[in-house]
């Protein structure tokens, strides 16, 4: 089981307030959906989350313990998916499993055609990722939260450019987790969200 | 763990490399085209291109780095690969330092295979190799060095020329030394000394340069 | 002592006492450069070599000087900035650096007005004159990079580092620029021999140099003022401030 | 007099010398003032912005 808790976090750009005072906790086989119009600093807020930035004021408690922004045993545990692909587009498919992902934090896959099946990329393997649809890309970086098993997932945007299969096959991904007791916080601008156990967060 | 890191991190420099449409061949252009230009600026006699030779080789081959320098960095804070892989390295640091040598690897080597064709290009005798290949070695890896960390500092801005501007100033030492080497191998002097010169200088900047690249990297990615 | 050192480097208490201390640094400065300007250019004897050119030496040296304590102070605003965190070094470090450039440049103009009449040439390869260069283009860049930065905080951080890698090279970009001019010398012949400075005629030159460092500290102070003021607009002495002074209460 | 003006021949390089510092000594004295009362009015007009913005 684990939890995370945020206290009255606040951040500051200059004299700009990006947000102040957000408040939330989240246990295992819970997700938290964060809300809010654009330059709401929804994306500013996950990066706080992912480890990559510092919030100005408040506190983030992971298992009851606050950490820091290297805190190893929180940021072992979160998988950060950001609103950017994270592809290089001159490898290939294979390569990207193979090569890239191995970098950003995923086991290389042991079976990687049926991986590949799973995200609909079957028989793509030697395609450049730069040959792709936009769909496609995003279906590829998904596939990382699969290689490995990490208890947080931190997804920015992830349904962006999918089509209605993928968003399906995205949303049964995420469901099929959290009943693992893992934890999800997913920024998204759907008007409604097919998760249960879902809680919200407006910005 | 820290070991298959670096070498998943080899492996995609190899195939990056490969995979890079020719693009490693521009930096090789530049320095052919920069010793023409300014050969044919001048008179090409053969005791004015000797007198030339040190400053043009080192001018063009730092001006060649440059150019390799500017994808550093820049195309994978870009696409996002850069954050994810701090975020998820063992030990941010070392990846990093390991980046940089492999790059500057890459892109010294075929420099250093056309030093020849310059050499001869430039009429001077072909005992300088040695010498001016050490030190070339030992300059550039100053130069690439700092230049990483500078281009980390200024990953946020779209202009590479600004770069560029911080980071030549700081290689007039590495041009001075350096083009003695040539200088005076071609007058069949020891240059041992400046060469050791170039060298302590590159694990001076090796000390630091990390910590520079690591603290630009985190405070462009907030 | 560290604890009067925070208590006079926070911004308010600075912000005050900076006004003061602007006024009697300026009012010294003035009174030692006029005395100064006529101790060097009346009082003083002509060299026996260089005539009465040598009295460029009596901006040229203080402009030179200030140029490379502007640089060291900087940095070591920016040193204090980075390792203590305190907000108000970065707003002293900001705006050193165009200061710091303007002396540089002073220091060359006048270096090359001196060098026409002694060496013949606008612009001589001297040692000197080629770090000093090299020195306003890092303050040069140090501005660039400032500017290209849309937050603050980044800037200040980033302008820092780099703040900090040039007292690093400088003195290794000095030293190599000496050797390398040493080793050239020979072909140049100068007409300035070591000139062995007389009290009569060194006395003006310590003055203006004091005169400039003063006058360096005033407007230093004065600059740092408005940055302190932009820096802290949220914080609530600079609200009851800018009310007090637009008479709003 | 005449001679004092004349500086041993070298007039033009000791006066613009010593004219350069002195104008760029008053430049940097007159920049740091203005730049001292720029930032003040933007303080305040940013201050009556921002308070508009809170009583919203």
């Amino acid at each position: 089981m684990y939890s995370l808790e945020a206290k009255n976090l606040s951040k500051w750009r200059d004299h700009y307030c990006v947000f102040t005072d957000v408040s939330f906790s989240l246990n295992s086989g819970e997700s938290l959906w964060i809300r809010g119009d654009n330059g709401a600093g929804k994306t500013s807020l996950i990066r706080i989350l992912a480890g990559l930035s510092k919030a100005n004021d408040g506190e983030l408690l992971w298992n009851n313990e606050s950490f820091l922004a290297d805190n190893s045993s929180y940021q072992g545990a979160l998988h950060y998916l950001s609103h950017q692909q994270t592809l290089i587009p001159h490898l290939t498919v294979l390569e990207s499993i193979q090569l890239l992902f191995p970098m950003l934090g995923a086991k290389a896959a042991s079976d990687i055609s049926l991986s590949l099946n799973d995200v609909g990329l079957a028989g793509f393997e030697q395609h450049k990722v730069q040959n792709l649809s936009a769909g496609q890309k995003q279906r590829l970086s998904l596939l990382r939260l699969l290689l490995r098993n990490k208890p947080l997932w931190i997804l920015d945007e992830p349904q962006s450019h999918l089509d209605r299969e993928g968003q399906a096959w995205l949303f049964d991904t995420i469901e099929r987790h959290i009943s693992n007791k893992g934890m999800v916080i997913i920024i998204s601008h759907a008007k409604d969200l097919p998760l249960t156990h879902v809680k919200s967060l407006d910005l | 763990m820290l070991l298959s890191e670096l070498k998943t991190l080899y492996k995609l420099e190899w195939r990056q490399f490969s995979r890079s449409q020719g693009q490693w061949l521009f930096p090789v252009m530049l320095f052919i085209l920069v010793i023409v230009l300014f050969t044919v600026g001048i008179d090409p006699e053969a005791h004015r291109l000797q007198q030339m030779a040190p400053a043009v080789i080192w001018c063009a081959f730092l001006l060649s780095l440059l150019l390799a320098l500017d994808h550093m960095w820049r195309d994978d804070y870009q696409n996002g690969v850069l954050e994810q892989m701090l975020l998820h390295s063992e030990s941010p640091l070392q990846l990093l330092l390991h980046r940089v040598v492999v790059r500057w690897v890459l892109s010294i080597v075929p420099l250093l295979l056309c030093l020849p064709l310059a050499i001869s290009m430039l009429q001077m005798p072909m005992t300088i190799f040695m010498p001016s290949l050490l030190a070339l070695a030992a300059g550039s890896f100053v130069f690439w060095s700092l230049g990483s960390a500078l281009s980390a500092l200024t990953l946020n801005d779209r202009r590479p020329a600004l770069m560029s501007l911080l980071l030549l100033p700081m290689a007039v030492p590495i041009v001075i030394f350096g083009s003695r080497v040539i200088k005076q191998s071609a007058m069949g002097e020891s240059v041992s000394g400046l060469v050791l010169m170039l060298v302590g200088l590159s694990i001076l900047s090796l000390s630091i340069t990390p910590w520079i690249m690591f603290a630009g990297m985190r405070l462009n990615l907030d | 002592m560290k604890k009067w050192f925070h208590q006079w480097v926070s911004p308010p208490h600075l912000y005050e006492r900076a006004d003061r201390y602007a006024k009697v640094f300026l009012f010294l400065a003035i009174a030692s450069i006029l005395v100064a300007l006529y101790g060097g250019l009346v009082l003083a004897p002509a060299d026996y070599q260089q005539g009465d050119a040598f009295r460029i030496i009596y901006v040229h040296v203080p402009s030179a000087w200030l140029s490379m304590f502007a640089y060291a102070f900087m940095a070591g605003a920016s040193f204090v900035a980075l390792v203590w965190r305190f907000s108000a070094a970065h707003a002293v470090a900001t705006v050193i650096a165009p200061i710091g450039a303007v002396f540089t440049l002073l220091c060359l103009l006048t270096g090359s007005l001196w060098g026409k009449p002694m060496w013949g040439t606008w612009w001589e390869w001297d040692a000197r004159m080629t770090s000093e260069l090299v020195l306003l283009l890092i303050y040069l860049g140090y501005i660039a990079l400032r500017l290209s930065f849309e937050e603050q905080a980044k800037a200040d951080k980033a302008a820092a580092i780099f703040a900090l890698i040039g007292v690093v090279n400088l003195p290794i970009i000095h030293y190599s620029v000496y050797w390398w001019n040493t080793l050239h010398q020979g072909a140049t012949v100068s007409k300035i021999g070591k000139p062995s400075i007389t009290w009569d005629m060194g006395w003006p030159l310590l003055l203006m140099t004091i005169g400039f460092m003063l006058f360096f500290g005033a407007i230093t102070l004065m600059a740092t003022r408005g940055e302190l003021l932009s820096r802290e607009r949220r914080t609530k002495w600079v609200k009851e401030l800018v009310d007090i002074n637009r008479g709003v209460n | 007099m005449q001679e004092f003006f004349s500086m041993g021949g070298y007039a033009f390089y000791v006066w613009s010398s010593f004219g350069f510092s002195i104008a760029g000594l008053i430049y940097l004295y007159l920049a740091s003032k203005s730049s001292f009362k720029k930032k003040f009015n933007e303080v305040s007009i940013w201050q009556i912005r921002e308070n508009k913005r809170v009583d919203k």
